[in-house]
């Protein structure tokens, strides 16, 4: 039923032009710069915090993206069609994330209060050395495991007779000739595919564990881990559909993408925000109705105390009830630019959630909400970032964008 | 006005059918029903017909259901106004559960509905004129001609590769 | 005396009604057409009586509803115990109403008893006392319990009509060695009282005195009056004894010596005194006999026979010498031996060193169990009465046949075929079986008498209830039948003459007064007490013995039971429901080992394993407890009975049937204890029914402790964490909640927010609490069986933990509903039945509950308790039922109330006058009979209230308070002595 | 898919309703016998008192309440198998649906049973239901039991209704196909049903409603029934992933249960051809996942039981794995995860015998799961003083046979006298494929 696709030459013509280079340098730079004004600034730890929350936010989205095409591939989804080419593109951002999470090293003593409280014996988990290498060690597990799948991947579409610079090369390896060579590759891409999703559950429950829950060390949340990937997941597929979606209109329907693609991932995105809004109801109806303090206390301070109870509403807001009552409308989900509004809105209300789960534990006893310029600032530059990654991917991997002129199914 | 004679056309694929309902107009018989054993996509893009009306039912189930269920739990809470676990008399967060589960239940029970009366069911009469082999493998098309033209569409129904049945 | 209590003396009215009514009356509660004036249906009436379970005879009122008694509680007016009561005391209504009690005499024919009437019983006997009478001088026997002073005359007078000499008087604890000891050293030929609560250093040699020793009721409450924390003040305990039973518990310092040492650490520390020149104001000649006679006892010599460490033995000394007002009390109940002996008079020559004014002796007050028989006199009895020496013996309430070792020659004598025996008992016990006619008399709750347990009171009984049998008094009878014409109209005149002509009294009223009140008391506080007068002059010769260590061989011990006591109890369902207090194992009678010699053996507790000693064998559980010394068996005496009805037959098994019956030449008492025993396993294991889980608390916060020097440096800072260790007091008001930890918003209550504060170091563990609730509350008996299957109903129970640290040191918990402010077990319910009142009581409404028991499974403090049946109450027990508290159905979950029906009878009574209910006009069962007063019952929101005041002391806490519960249930921290 | 004709899938289903053979009677006597003896002990319990059961103070909870969360469990995969995959277009659904749907609907039924039974008085059940009375007694619905009673009862009647919906059609095909009585009484359950257009234009669109509100359903149900334990504090109960967890549990089991019922009937009425072994495979392959969620789950579990340095919660698991039931815990991990984790091999996912024998191993650790979570927990919970320990009683080995015996008794009654294929969806695969 799955069999490889026909090798096609993209159109170069696809590729993005210098300008997207430029525009995302540009971001880029006025986001290191506010983020190192911020560092030589009165508050360091809040630009670290920008900092955190922009990492987890952006790695979680590409992350997201790729396990889009991981997963739809390994349960032999077939309504996917050029979409989860175009999600392997955001594997360009994985390098990025990795680097970000060895500058966390720096900003260590701003970003982890346990540092500098007692721990009753949780020292033995909650310690840099060890937090750095078990979560460096995930990081390279999940990276390696999704290029590993990407590039098998690549290598079918390359085809034959794959032209084009060394890191291709590198990449694919050897290009599969015969037929036997073709199954061998694609035996390989399940295998690591497969592996990519049961990777990217298990990091990034740890991750959700140790940078986001463990910023409050008496805290525990079963659930947490879970909650973590699951809105890793609904950011991922949010930016899949605005890549996509910008995709389309650059490129008309000879991206070949169809109305159909728009409204399935539309209703997958759709679904994953339910879910997310289950995730957070979950824990807080067991806490609530719980009503003991070692964990009511983490979430009282988040839900209904001043400054946080009013980011929580928006945070809740934006993030469900938007979305929500948005996509319950079928036709929305095929409108590129809509999906590209909404899924904006949601990406930003999942960078604020991050701080309602972060803020408090860094500012203690904030007056007002931590969120300034320098943290606008700082999203943008990772923006930047992001767009890079994407472009240079794009640029150099054409394959990842939809073949050009193939007609929508 | 003359009697007519309602005719059935049996096709073994619904591309015929489809086919067929769209050209009978031009042929000059009018088309009164499409029986198939399954949704054929086919047929219905040839009738051009909206969609059902079914969704209008499952939202209306939904909406009442919804606050069903939270008029329901708050009433009663209040009605007794007891104090369990300290918990507040109403507390809307558990009361969700109650409500989303009425929620889901009327929209369901909205959706039947919508279901039997749009597609007018239980229906026992409209089986006068309806050919078993139509629950099998066959999709029937079911048009009416003025008396005198039933060989004319026969002939138009055999000529689609279809056979015929008549309805007295 | 408080409002309470007041309002209990006015209801006690004359008792023409109680003593008229017919027992039928509760069939038919309204059936009384004229009911006496001071019975109104619904409405309680009180009794003043004294309690006859043990021979310390506390004061009692019983309450009476519609003609039956349905409760006893202290009397608060009764100078012995204040108000209070043990378990044993609790449970006197379950002979009244056992359903195994005779109704009718029974004569023993050739096959077996057949009843026959009252009168033809009486004529019997008096035939046969009269012939016998004839025959000659002692032809007619009487072996009585011991009785109040009225009494004892008329048998005196009867028995001498008969020719025959006075009663012996059999207890099986007879206190011979303390008697010697006591005549020796302080002249008293009898058993002084000990004014404990003046101490301030407590020393003991095995002497249980919580339990069973003397009068355990009044010195619970001396002990705590001295034990208890008082700020940063608390008196000392030390106890010396090769095992812990319940007053062991409670002992800040236990030295487990060897068995049989006790004697010897305490000539030990004579000896340690008069080397430090104590007892300089001795005779010299005494003097010197002392320190030629504890020659011996040097230090090292006693740490080598006793076990003892040093550390311990020197802390000891150094406590001893220290205290300014120390008292050293002597070997147990049962230690009349060789060894119990020495022990006792080297406690009271310790007592003469360490107080030469023996200001804590009284001598004054004297416990009536002084007028028992020794035991020598006992057996001598009965080897008279083998040798055919007289034709009838009467048996009054007394079980030599089981109460006494194996050997004794008691059950040859009463199968004797010459002997007439009659026995007066109620019940069909193991002596009863062998007598030919039983011929019950009424019970202390049916009848007029006085028994005095200090001999400088008066301290009278009445009856608070009709007759449920047509038994006569054993008075009446003994008046009918001891005398050809009776001298008096009845008893009840016999005993009023009798105190009019020792001019206690002077006229009716005064009778009516002294019945009233139960008895003739001095106010509280104004006893007079006089210490011993005279001084030895000569060492006692008693003393003589040298110590010859024991056997290398295991030892066996005998406890009296805080339940049973000698075995009186056990056929009281109540009694052997309440698991023991260390143990917490009921029904069953499991021999305590220490686990190191379990672990050499290869036992596990529950494995059956067969003890055996020369003079019998017998098989019984283990149970591996670090209370005892690990040379030692201990096991509790009362069990194992083989008749005495269908809760005492065939449960546990009887350790006095291991003892030899020998007696002690010197004092002519036994001992309850053996040197060497063996015991093997049986490989055969049993189910305890035990009602605990894990021995300890895993570190948890059920039972916390501070130390003196703690509580010496002040209050501690105030917690403010999230955890168990540092959550802070959150009471069950307004001001207990915090917006940072609760999501919940406070509630108000109205008027009244119900609360109790638990002193954990005042509770000593006795279980009277546990009894009385079973008492007021009608709670079900479940039996042996459901115990093991974990279904036992008890709304409060006395949990049992070991310290983590220190196993040996044993700590009690009253473990009650903790009536929640934010009770996890009232949300889950799916219809209400527990919920949340308007004054702060987690109600539990039966006919609502439909059984899902949801809010057992969310009680973090496992206090609900389930009908998994009907429980049955066989008749006539169902008379004894509260009638203010519903009798649950099967299928409902039921738990602590605290005692909702007293809160609405105050109410009542508060509304009658219209005001709020006042300070202590609220007592539920529990918190009333506490012998020491570790429970405290009150209203939250009245700021003075004494809850309220005590919630501030610094050792208040709630138990597993970080779960955000807010118990009403208030704890105030256990206070050790440190280490 | 499927490469049959339209005629061939309407015989294949057909040909199972042929008159049955005797033996199929003495299977249905057997069960009933089974039935009748649950009936027995819970009428002998209603009279003597719950006691009969082993339930006891601190464990009041036993095979009742395990049992109830048992099947509950089964009855979810039906409804994700028809709803969820119906929604994704996973074609494989088709053939198994029906069957699905059934076990849901009489699972649930078996399931809503317990919590009757387990009431200690049980003839007082309706002080359940929000019934108007003058006293204003109502229930209370902050309890999470009356969460389960609206949960459960919604399923039951949303289950019931999507089945029956969902057989319409092929009731008009038995109609067509039969004559005499059973003509009669499909004419009359098929509603008429004659597959004109305006039927099957509002059909698709009422079926895919019911899809879409089915499956929130599922999760809500499952949820429900998880917050039993985990909005109680009792530790071991009181914790967030349960719901999702319970989900997952939920579904593993109830394929397993599909796998169990498939392979036989697939067997004896000659579905090869459309129970294909791909469609079993499939189902392996979804286990694959829901085993390893589940297994996520208990890893977590002990995470962060470790992680939280709470005292209570950790010994509460410390004894789990080493306690009196240990046994429980290492029979849940090997069945529930590490046997169905034998489905990575394709020969293994591809044998009958090996899917037979796993699905069986999944439903046994499966019921041990909630054996260890609902008995565990409270019999090691905050008070040391109240620990004890519970085992089932003859009364509820009984009850839990009656239980089992009903399924069947009712899935033996259904697959001869329904179709227990959609021959529709069947012929929508076969037209999509041709």
């Amino acid at each position: 039923m799955n069999t490889t696709m026909p090798p096609v030459q993209p159109g170069r013509n696809a590729a993005p032009q210098r300008s997207l280079f430029t525009l995302g340098a540009v971001l880029a730079a006025a986001g290191l710069a506010a983020f190192l004004a911020g560092l030589l600034g009165p508050h360091p730890q809040r630009a670290w915090q920008a900092f955190l929350i922009n990492f987890l936010l952006w790695s979680a989205m590409a992350q997201g993206a790729v396990l889009f095409s991981a997963v739809t591939h390994t349960v032999k989804a077939r309504w996917t069609g050029p979409l989860s080419g175009l999600a392997g593109a955001f594997a360009g951002f994985f390098p990025v994330s990795l680097a970000c999470f060895l500058i966390l090293l720096i900003g260590k003593n701003h970003l982890f209060p346990w540092l500098h409280e007692d721990l009753h014996g949780k020292e033995i988990w909650l310690n840099i050395p060890f937090l750095f290498t078990r979560d460096g060690i995930g990081f390279l597990i999940l990276y390696g495991t999704g290029w590993a799948y990407l590039s098998q991947d690549l290598k079918l579409k390359f085809g034959t007779s794959a032209a084009g610079g060394g890191l291709r090369r590198m990449l694919a390896g050897r290009i599969p000739q015969s037929d036997t060579d073709i199954q061998r590759v694609q035996r390989r891409k399940n295998l690591w595919g497969g592996l990519y999703c049961f990777a990217f559950a298990l990091v990034l429950s740890l991750i959700g564990f140790d940078l986001v829950m463990s910023m409050d060390p008496h805290w525990v949340s079963t659930l947490f881990g879970a909650y973590h990937f699951v809105k890793a997941f609904y950011v991922g597929l949010g930016a899949l559909i605005i890549l996509a979606a910008i995709v389309h209109l650059r490129r008309g329907r000879s991206a070949g993408i169809a109305a159909a693609h728009f409204h399935d991932v539309g209703k997958l995105f759709f679904a994953f925000c339910l879910l997310w809004a289950d995730f957070f109801y979950v824990q807080l109806t067991v806490i609530w109705y719980g009503n003991i303090p070692e964990e009511t206390s983490y979430v009282i301070l988040r839900t209904v105390t001043p400054p946080w109870d009013a980011l929580a509403w928006v945070v809740f807001i934006v993030c469900f009830i938007i979305p929500f009552v948005v996509l319950i409308n079928r036709r929305i989900k095929t409108m590129p630019g809509a999906m590209i509004a909404l899924c904006s809105i949601v990406i930003l209300g999942i960078w604020l959630e991050h701080l309602l789960l972060l803020g408090p534990a860094l500012n203690h006893a904030a007056a007002e909400l931590p969120l300034g310029v320098t943290d606008g600032l700082v999203f943008v530059g990772f923006l930047g970032l992001m767009v890079l990654a994407l472009a240079y991917t794009l640029k150099t991997f054409p394959e990842f964008l939809p073949p050009g002129g193939e007609a929508p199914r | 006005m003359p009697a007519e004679t309602c005719i059935m056309g049996l096709f073994k694929d619904d591309g015929k059918a489809a086919k067929v309902i769209l050209d009978l107009p031009a042929a000059g018989f009018s088309f009164r029903r499409a029986h198939s054993p399954i949704p054929s996509h086919r047929i219905l893009e040839a009738l051009k017909l909206r969609k059902g009306r079914v969704g209008w039912f499952t939202l209306t189930g939904g909406i009442i259901g919804f606050f069903a269920g939270f008029a329901l739990a708050i009433f009663t809470s209040v009605q007794w106004n007891l104090i369990v676990s300290g918990k507040p008399i109403v507390s809307l967060i558990p009361f969700f559960i109650v409500g989303f589960e009425f929620t889901i239940l009327f929209s369901v029970f909205g959706n039947v509905i919508g279901l039997l009366v749009c597609s007018r069911l239980p229906d026992y009469g409209g089986l006068e004129s309806y050919d078993p082999r139509c629950s099998g493998e066959h999709f029937g098309v079911l048009a009416a001609c003025e008396a005198g033209r039933e060989g004319e569409l026969m002939d138009f129904f055999q000529k689609k590769g279809g056979e015929v049945k008549v309805f007295a | 005396m408080n409002r309470r209590t007041f309002l209990k003396l006015a209801g006690l009215g004359s008792v023409s009604f109680a003593a008229g009514c017919s027992p039928e009356s509760p069939k038919y509660l309204y059936s009384l057409v004229q009911a006496p004036e001071d019975m109104v249906t619904g409405k309680a009436t009180w009794y003043a009586s004294t309690c006859r379970e043990c021979p310390a005879g506390c004061g009692i009122i019983a309450k009476n509803r519609e003609g039956r008694v349905v409760k006893v509680e202290g009397n608060p007016l009764h100078p012995l115990n204040r108000g209070k009561l043990c378990m044993r005391g609790q449970a006197a209504l379950q002979a009244v109403y056992n359903p195994d009690r005779l109704k009718t005499p029974l004569l023993k024919e050739k096959d077996g008893f057949v009843p026959i009437g009252f009168d033809r019983a009486q004529a019997l006997l008096k035939t046969k006392v009269w012939e016998a009478a004839r025959r000659g001088a002692d032809r007619v026997r009487l072996m009585t319990e011991v009785v109040g002073e009225s009494q004892m005359e008329i048998f005196r007078a009867a028995l001498k009509n008969w020719n025959s000499s006075p009663p012996v008087v059999f207890e099986p604890f007879a206190y011979e060695a303390l008697k010697v000891a006591n005549r020796e050293i302080f002249g008293v030929d009898g058993l002084v009282s000990y004014r404990l609560d003046q101490a301030d250093m407590l020393l003991a040699f095995g002497a249980e005195f919580l339990e069973t020793w003397l009068s355990p009721v009044e010195y619970a409450w001396k002990f705590k009056a001295m034990h208890a924390a008082r700020g940063p003040e608390k008196g000392l305990f030390f106890l010396v004894s090769p095992f812990q039973t319940l007053t062991g518990a409670n002992a800040d310092h236990w030295l487990a010596c060897a068995p049989g040492t006790e004697a010897v650490v305490a000539l030990g520390l004579v000896r340690q005194l008069l080397d430090i020149r104590r007892g300089k104001h001795l005779p010299p000649d005494l003097r010197e006999a002392l320190e030629k006679a504890t020659e011996p006892y040097q230090q090292e010599a006693v740490l080598k026979l006793s076990g003892i460490p040093l550390a311990q033995y020197e802390q000891l000394v150094v406590r001893l010498t220290e205290a300014r007002r120390p008292l050293v009390l002597g070997a147990g109940s049962g230690q009349s031996d060789a060894n119990g002996l020495a022990a006792n008079i080297a406690s009271n020559l310790l007592n003469l060193l360490l107080d030469p004014e023996l200001s804590l002796i009284d001598a004054a007050n004297r416990h009536r169990v002084e007028t028992a028989a020794r035991r020598a006199e006992v057996l001598d009895l009965f080897k008279a009465l083998f040798s055919g020496q007289s034709d009838v013996l009467i048996l009054n309430n007394v079980n030599p046949v089981f109460n006494l070792p194996p050997e004794n020659g008691a059950k040859a004598a009463l199968e004797a075929s010459n002997l007439f025996v009659v026995s007066l008992s109620d019940f069909i016990d193991e002596t009863s079986l062998l007598a030919d006619l039983i011929l019950p008399g009424s019970l202390p709750l049916e009848t007029w008498d006085d028994y005095s347990g200090w001999s400088s009171l008066v301290s009278t009984l009445q009856p608070a209830m009709g007759k449920i049998t047509e038994a006569p008094h054993i008075g009446d009878l003994f008046l009918d039948v001891g005398f050809e014409t009776r001298p008096v109209p009845d008893y009840k005149t016999y005993i009023a003459e009798r105190l009019r002509k020792t001019g206690r009294i002077r006229n009716e009223l005064e009778w009516m007064r002294t019945l009233q009140q139960g008895g003739l008391f001095p106010a509280a506080g104004q006893v007079t007490s006089a210490s011993p007068a005279t001084r030895p002059q000569r060492l006692p010769r008693e003393l003589a013995s040298p110590y010859e260590s024991p056997p290398a061989g295991l030892a066996f011990a005998v406890a009296p039971s805080v339940r049973f006591f000698d075995g009186r109890g056990a056929n009281k369902p109540w009694l052997c429901e309440i698991p023991d207090p260390i143990s917490r194992v009921a029904w069953q009678s499991p021999v305590m080992i220490h686990p190191a010699t379990a672990k050499s053996k290869g036992l596990r507790t529950a494995d059956v394993v067969r003890v055996t000693s020369r003079w019998g064998s017998l098989e019984a559980p283990v149970y591996a407890t670090e209370v005892v010394h690990p040379g030692l068996v201990l096991m509790a005496a009362g069990q194992g009975h083989t008749a005495y009805g269908r809760y005492a037959k065939d449960h546990g098994a009887n350790p006095l049937g291991l003892l030899p019956s020998a007696v002690e030449p010197a004092c002519g008492g036994t001992g309850c204890g053996l040197p060497d025993i063996t015991l093997e396993a049986t490989g055969r294991s049993v189910e305890l029914a035990h009602t605990d889980g894990s021995r300890i608390q895993h570190g948890r916060a059920f039972i916390l402790t501070t130390t003196l020097a703690d509580l010496q440096k002040g209050p501690p800072p105030a917690r403010a964490g999230l955890t168990m260790g540092d959550f802070p007091l959150t009471l069950p008001l307004p001001e207990g909640y915090d917006p940072k930890r609760d999501f919940y918003p406070p509630h108000d209550h109205d008027h009244y927010r119900w609360a109790m504060v638990v002193d954990l170091d005042r509770c000593i563990g006795c279980g009277a609490c546990a009894a009385a609730c079973y008492a007021e509350n009608n709670l079900g008996i479940v039996g042996e069986k459901r115990i093991v299957q974990g279904r036992e109903m008890a709304w409060l129970e006395i949990v049992r933990y070991h310290d983590e640290r220190r196993m040996e040191r044993v700590m009690f918990l009253p473990m009650l509903c903790q009536h929640c402010d934010n009770a996890p077990c009232e949300s889950v319910c799916p219809v209400y039945a527990p919920h949340h009142s308007s004054e702060g009581l987690n109600n539990q409404i039966y006919n609502r509950c439909i059984g899902t028991r949801f809010c057992s499974q969310n009680c973090p403090y496992k206090v609900r308790r389930f009908n998994w049946f009907d429980w049955e109450w066989p008749e006539p027990m169902n008379l004894q039922l509260n009638p203010d508290v519903t009798v649950r159905s099967k299928g409902v979950m039921e738990k602590c109330s605290f005692c909702i029906q007293r809160i609405k009878e105050a109410r009542t009574w508060a509304k009658n006058e219209n005001r709020p209910i006042r300070e202590g006009e609220v007592t539920p069962a529990c918190v009333q009979t506490c012998p020491t007063d570790a429970l405290v019952f009150g209203n939250l929101m009245d700021k003075d209230s004494r809850v309220r005041r005590l919630c501030d002391d610094p050792r208040a806490y709630q138990a597993m308070g970080y779960l955000n519960t807010k118990p009403a249930v208030i704890y105030l921290k256990k206070v050790l002595h440190e280490v | 898919m499927t490469d049959l004709t339209y005629a061939q899938i309407d015989e294949t289903v057909l040909n199972t309703l042929e008159r049955p053979r005797p033996r199929y009677w003495v299977f249905v006597a057997l069960m009933l016998c089974g039935v009748l003896l649950g009936a027995g002990a819970w009428a002998y319990q209603i009279f003597v008192g719950i006691g009969v059961g082993g339930q006891d103070i601190p464990v009041a909870w036993g095979t009742y309440l395990i049992n109830f969360v048992f099947w509950v469990g089964i009855a979810h995969s039906g409804t994700l198998i028809s709803a969820i995959l119906h929604l994704f277009r996973a074609g494989w659904r088709n053939p198994i649906a029906r069957a699905a749907e059934t076990m849901t609907v009489f699972a649930v039924c078996c399931a809503g049973l317990f919590p009757f039974i387990h009431l200690g008085r049980a003839w007082q059940v309706y002080f359940m239901l929000p019934l108007p009375n003058q006293r204003l007694l109502w229930p209370n619905f902050l309890s999470p039991l009356m969460f389960d009673v609206v949960a459960i009862s919604t399923y039951l009647t949303v289950s019931s209704l999507f089945w029956y919906t969902g057989l319409v059609p092929d009731l008009a095909v038995v109609r067509d196909r039969s004559t005499g009585l059973r003509h009669k009484i499909f004419r009359v359950l098929s509603l008429g049903w004659s597959g004109a257009h305006h039927q099957w234009l509002n059909y698709s669109r009422g079926y895919l409603f019911f899809a879409a509100l089915a499956t929130p359903l599922v999760i809500s149900v499952h949820s429900v029934v998880s917050w039993d334990f985990a909005l109680g504090v009792v530790p071991g109960w009181h914790t967030t992933i349960f719901a999702p967890y319970f989900v997952a549990g939920a579904i593993h089991s109830g394929l397993a249960m599909v796998l169990t019922l498939m392979i036989p009937l697939r067997r004896i009425f000659r579905y090869e051809a459309i129970i294909t072994l791909n469609v079993l495979e499939n189902v392996a392959k979804t286990m694959i996942l829901t085993g390893l969620i589940v297994g996520l789950a208990y890893g977590t579990e002990y995470f962060i039981a470790w992680y939280s340095h709470n005292a209570v919660e950790w010994e509460s698991f410390r004894w789990r794995a080493m306690g009196e039931y240990a046994y429980g815990l290492y029979f849940m991990i090997l069945c529930n995860v590490l046997i169905p984790s034998l489905f990575l091999l394709k020969a293994v996912r591809r044998s009958v015998p090996w899917l037979f024998a796993i699905s069986l191993a999944v439903n046994f650790g499966m019921w041990w799961e909630r054996f260890v979570i609902i008995v565990g927990g409270v019999a090691h919970d905050f008070a040391p003083h109240a620990w004890g320990l519970y085992a089932p009683s003859l009364v509820e080995y009984c009850i839990m046979v009656g239980s089992f015996s009903l399924f069947f008794f009712l899935f033996l009654l259904f697959c001869k006298h329904m179709p227990s294929v959609s021959m529709t969806e069947m012929k929508e695969t076969a037209h999509h494929a041709g």
